[in-house]
């Protein structure tokens, strides 16, 4: 018998019935949680009562391997972090080692970055939006559609960086490799093929009666428990809080395009962040267009840049960009010898997993399994 | 009116069923054993040592430095050298590895090897059907080696552009040994 | 063409002549029976790969097409899959109950293909209460997802059965009382005679086909969405499609029983789709004059492929609706607007003695009119008020 | 002759569930085994020619009335099977009296009916037309006083499912929190 939670929090909105509590376990292989990740829902009658999250079946100790590594070896570790945008994950490591280091970074270099950031943000969200769909029940079409746009992504991802998912594709001082000939059109078909997937997948979604009743008012995230809880990315700015690291650090050259942040209608619910995150996209494909438009001829990695035994003066630095889900952060210190002396990754999906039960409380079942969905997480970075 | 937005979405989905069968945009499947996807040059799966010449062993251009093997991330590579020197293609003696096993079931194939190897000896193949019946899946050199013709059938641009930079190494260091010797004998 | 209309009548009395005279009724019944059962067993397993091939070409992608030519024989393998899965019964199941649902889900949706005219003069028995029997039949269905649910003694299947049963229930009232107006119409109870008032073409190419009248429209929608929550397909497929519920009253059953299960939801819906050709589309009644020549039976089998595909169409486009959305929805504006549809059907069919030139197209734009009225203002008011449309701002 | 078999045969099963329904251990099984006894009644309805009471009798009772006394038994968690005792009270034999005592009321008057003489007179298969004109003229009223009486059963329905928070006490302390902040183990 397992201990009885110790201490009810109020009850959500659902009336309360003298029902005997019923525990139900989801997970941790559980067809709607986005991978090996576990729920304790304490049921009373139909709302959910408690929800205690149990995660860390996929830990496989990333940070202490990047410790023993060299700077350089942590590269391709840092691709199976959040194992669909492998893009960011390599340009937080970079920024912050660049940041430690002090490494130039050439102007065609980073032009690269935000193309390939962007392409990483575009099929991020779309996935997101086809597996809550699934989640609702859709059996698939969305995600279908979804995944039809990523695979045009991924196999310009493969002929630039020779994998499509573990790109391990950036370097400090800049990039791997050079565009190869006939990428930048072939990006800009892709870019310009996407307006037309988005008013499709709208048209097929957004003004869907079903889709609206079952996420409108459901897993309301207020704004000050957002801002508290520490939750970044589309999920704060559903809830109209106004911070997007793009705009906040300015990191990159990401001062040079012109792009709106979306915010949230409704005080960030299920249907505001997903309305955000189709947004974003919209903004995401202006910033492509102006970036594939003016990217400048030139080295793509600093010259000076030593790709092996890289010792960084002894010293900390904290990098951290706007990725796909949220604020993703690294913390290096450096104590001069090859490798970092301690590797700390902020993940921006764990940090968002810990309003998870604040915005179920009161809901019933069908409502947790789209919660979820919403928050978009991926286990690798939860459990690193 | 309640219902616009099913309306909406059964004509999507309606566009989508007969699309699929005139507009090759709406029916991306590729029937894998059957047709297969054209592999892009710049692929890598497991990486393979390049040889000159015929002959795989003695023409093995990697020179056992185990540069790789200490910067590979997920130390799945083992060298052990060769006691007698060979010369290579400049003419300079150098080691040549008498063991060098890369373990397949612990290389993520990254290519940081690739990067790292200052004799372009080692670089990352394409080929992705990898399935076996035995368990046999540490490379021995024997398997890793493979020619320098294979190496410029899959990746065009990048062989032709090492090889041009070898040829220019070696024209350079012809050049200096027909100046070195009028340096010696007066 | 009469001949080629009555080839499967004509069939049945020729081989039933071959028995001795005292059991010819009974040598035909079994017959009938023979041919249905046949019949709806191969369309049970076309469907199930047709289903899954279109909804392949709505998603992009071809569906199953290794089994035989173009996957014709999926459903083939499928079965022998089904056969030689072991059949695990929990052990603190209850035997009995556990090995009866799947049979009294199956038996009683046989039983409604008995009353269906599947073309002029072809249906099995001619009822006096035709309609009647049907409904009857159809409820049976409720008991049987209760046994499966209650005798797998587990959470999750007592809690997916008693859904189950919350929804058929709420949503066999508007199933009847979208069928009614029909019945007035016809002013009988026997599905013959429904689809013989619904022949003859009026001004001269319309057929009079209860579609074509306002609460005709207005009922066939309804009957339409009240037949997909009733056999359990999306949006309404909440019981075992739930993402949290795992297979809802299905989980303990395995190997054929749960082929069973599936073959008891597949001829449900064909029933209910028969239903629905025979009360609004005009059953086997072809759609125009010069098209008469076709067979009746044909007229049937193109009208019911159309409505299966209509209900494949959905499953793939429409996401599933919470438990209380679905019940609210019921009451709160399937059975008012049943209701009201009622009332327009009764008007329709008292003003038919209006003689004044224009009276067809008045009577047309009054029952439309209240019944649009009716749609909009009950969709307004539904439970969490019209899902409303929202305007995003971008931070300055 | 196939109209007596066929007729012994239902009348057969019928009792037999009806006996099963009393007998049998589990309620759930004597739930199921009364919706067989109603199914079994249908049908010796629809031997009799008499369609449309078969049929209603089919689709009220089996389809609503037994779906609701399964609810009824799974709602109050009835469903524990007797705890072993005597299947029947000890005053069994008082029973059967009274049982053969109410069997010979019922019969005798049958019996003594002069109508039983002379065979009854071929009566017109009840068509469902005239069922509906007969309910609509000459029974209106009955009708309309079974449908008010109809309405106001759903009404009570109605008003006994909506749900308050039982007995006066708040939200915040209902019977399940309290034995939960106390910490006593969850009733799972």
């Amino acid at each position: 018998m397992i201990a009885p939670p110790a201490e009810l929090p109020a009850p959500g909105r659902v009336g309360w019935a003298d029902h005997d509590l019923l525990e139900v376990a989801m997970g941790p292989h559980h067809p709607s949680t986005h991978g090996v990740f576990r729920m304790n829902v304490v049921l009373d009658g139909e709302s959910v009562a408690k929800l205690t999250p149990i995660f860390g079946f996929l830990h496989r100790n990333h940070e202490k391997i990047a410790e023993r590594n060299s700077y350089l070896a942590a590269i391709p570790y840092t691709d199976r972090l959040d194992y669909i945008c492998s893009m960011t994950n390599n340009w937080a490591y970079v920024l912050t080692v660049e940041k430690l280091a002090g490494l130039p970074v050439p102007d065609r270099a980073e032009y690269i970055r935000v193309i390939v950031g962007e392409f990483t943000r575009l099929f991020n969200h779309a996935c997101m939006a086809g597996f809550l769909l699934q989640d609702m029940g859709a059996l698939g079409t969305p995600l279908m559609y979804a995944f039809r746009e990523r695979e045009k992504i991924l196999d310009l991802f493969e002929a630039l960086s020779g994998s499509r998912m573990m790109c391990n594709y950036l370097r400090f001082g800049g990039v791997r490799c050079d565009l190869p000939g006939g990428w930048r059109e072939q990006a800009a078909g892709v870019a310009a093929a996407f307006h037309p997937f988005l008013d499709q997948f709208e048209a097929l979604l957004s003004e869907n009666e079903i889709l609206r009743a079952r996420t409108q008012g459901v897993g309301v995230l207020p704004p000050a428990l957002a801002v508290n809880a520490g939750v970044t990315g589309p999920g704060l700015r559903a809830s109209g809080v106004n911070y997007d690291i793009r705009k906040v650090d300015q990191y990159g050259i990401y001062n040079r395009f012109k792009f709106r942040v979306p915010l949230g209608a409704r005080g960030g619910d299920v249907f505001d962040r997903y309305m955000v995150r189709i947004l974003e996209m919209r903004e995401s494909l202006a910033i492509l267009e102006q970036a594939l438009r003016d990217i400048p001829e030139g080295v793509f990695l600093d010259p000076k840049a030593k790709l092996r035994n890289l010792r960084p003066k002894a010293g900390e630095a904290y990098g951290r960009i706007e990725a796909p889900k949220g604020e993703l952060g690294f913390y290096l210190i450096s104590d001069g010898g090859p490798a970092p002396y301690r590797y700390r990754i902020r993940p921006p999906s764990l940090v968002n997993l810990t309003v998870l039960e604040d915005m179920c409380l009161g809901h019933a079942i069908a409502d947790v399994v789209i919660i979820l969905g919403s928050i978009d997480i991926v286990l690798g970075e939860v459990d690193r | 009116m309640l219902g616009r937005g099913i309306l909406r979405g059964l004509i999507e989905t309606g566009r989508n069923f007969c699309g699929s069968y005139y507009d090759p945009a709406r029916l991306t499947t590729v029937q894998y054993p059957e047709e297969k996807l054209p592999p892009q040059e710049n692929a890598r799966t497991l990486p393979f040592l390049v040889y000159d010449g015929q002959d795989p062993l003695a023409g093995l251009r990697c020179t056992a430095c185990t540069i790789c093997e200490q910067e590979c991330p997920a130390h799945c590579i083992r060298i052990v050298k060769d006691t007698v020197k060979k010369p290579d293609y400049l003419g300079k003696m150098q080691f040549h590895p008498k063991v060098f096993d890369i373990d397949a079931m612990v290389c993520m194939s990254c290519g940081v090897c690739v990067e790292v190897c200052p004799f372009d000896s080692i670089k990352m193949d394409r080929v992705f059907e990898l399935a076996q019946d035995r368990r046999a899946l540490v490379l021995h050199k024997m398997n890793l080696a493979k020619s320098n013709q294979y190496y410029r059938e899959i990746h065009p641009t990048e062989a032709a552009a090492v090889d041009a930079a070898r040829d220019e190494e070696q024209r350079k260091a012809r050049a200096k040994k027909a100046a070195a010797p009028a340096i010696l004998t007066p | 063409m009469n001949a080629l209309d009555q080839i499967f009548v004509s069939t049945l009395h020729r081989l039933a002549g071959f028995a001795p005279a005292s059991a010819r009724p009974l040598v035909s019944m079994l017959l009938i029976i023979a041919g249905l059962m046949a019949l709806f067993g191969t369309c049970f397993a076309l469907a199930t790969i047709l289903e899954r091939k279109t909804l392949g070409r709505m998603q992009n992608r071809y569906g199953p097409n290794r089994v035989g030519p173009f996957g014709l024989f999926q459903p083939i393998a499928d079965g022998v899959k089904m056969l030689i899965k072991e059949d695990i019964v929990p052990f603190s199941a209850d035997q009995a109950l556990h090995f009866l649902a799947p049979l009294v889900l199956t038996v009683p949706v046989w039983l409604a293909f008995a009353v269906l005219p599947f073309g002029r003069n072809m249906s099995a028995i001619e009822l006096d209460s035709g309609i009647l029997f049907f409904f009857a039949i159809g409820s049976a269905s409720e008991l049987a997802v209760f046994m499966a649910g209650w005798s797998s003694q587990n959470k999750y299947s007592l809690l997916g059965a008693m859904r189950a049963i919350a929804q058929m229930i709420s949503y066999e009232v508007p199933l009847v009382l979208a069928s009614v107006p029909a019945l007035i119409a016809a002013g009988s109870l026997s599905l013959p005679a429904i689809v013989q008032a619904q022949s003859g073409f009026a001004l001269g190419w319309v057929p009079r086909w209860n579609v074509f009248t306002p609460w005709g429209l207005a009922g066939f929608a309804l009957f339409l969405i009240a037949a997909t929550a009733e056999s359990n397909r999306c949006p309404f497929d909440l019981p075992e499609g739930e993402s949290e519920l795992i297979a809802g009253y299905l989980t303990e059953y395995s190997g054929f029983k749960y082929a069973l299960f599936f073959l008891g939801e597949y001829l449900g819906l064909f029933a209910v789709t028969g239903l629905a050709v025979t009360l609004f589309l005009g059953g086997w009644q072809a759609p125009a004059p010069w098209l008469q020549w076709l067979p009746t039976w044909g007229w049937f089998a193109l009208k019911f492929s159309a409505l299966i595909f209509l209900f494949i169409w959905a499953r793939a486009t429409l996401p599933r609706l919470r438990l209380d959305q679905l019940l609210h929805f019921a009451w709160k504006f399937l059975v008012p607007l049943a209701l009201i549809n009622l009332v327009v059907a009764v008007a329709w069919c008292k003003s038919g003695l209006w003689q004044f030139p224009a009276a067809l197209e008045i009577r047309w734009l009054l029952g439309a009119g209240v019944l649009a009225a009716s749609y909009v203002g009950l969709g307004r008011s539904w439970k969490g008020g019209y899902p409303e449309r929202r305007q995003y701002n971008y931070a300055q | 002759m196939l109209n007596e078999i066929s007729f012994y045969l239902l009348a057969a099963l019928t009792v037999a569930c009806a006996v099963a329904a009393m007998a049998l251990r589990r309620l759930v099984h004597c739930a199921l085994c009364a919706a067989a006894a109603f199914a079994g009644l249908a049908l010796i309805y629809l031997q009799l020619d008499a369609e449309f009471v078969g049929f209603a009798q089919l689709l009220v009772y089996v389809g609503a009335i037994a779906i609701l006394i399964v609810f009824a038994v799974l709602l109050t968690r009835g469903e524990e099977a007797a705890p072993g005792g005597r299947q029947s009270s000890p005053s069994w034999i008082s029973g059967v009296g009274i049982a053969v005592l109410l069997l010979a009321g019922l019969l005798l008057p049958i019996l003594a009916s002069p109508s039983l003489q002379h065979g009854a007179p071929p009566a017109p298969v009840p068509s469902v037309k005239r069922i509906g004109e007969e309910l609509m003229t000459r029974y209106v009223l009955p009708l309309e006083m079974v449908g008010v009486l109809l309405t106001a059963a759903l009404l009570g329905a109605v008003v006994i499912a909506l749900r308050e928070p039982s007995d006066g006490n708040l939200p915040g302390n209902s019977p399940a929190q309290q034995r939960a902040k106390t910490g006593e183990a969850m009733n799972l």
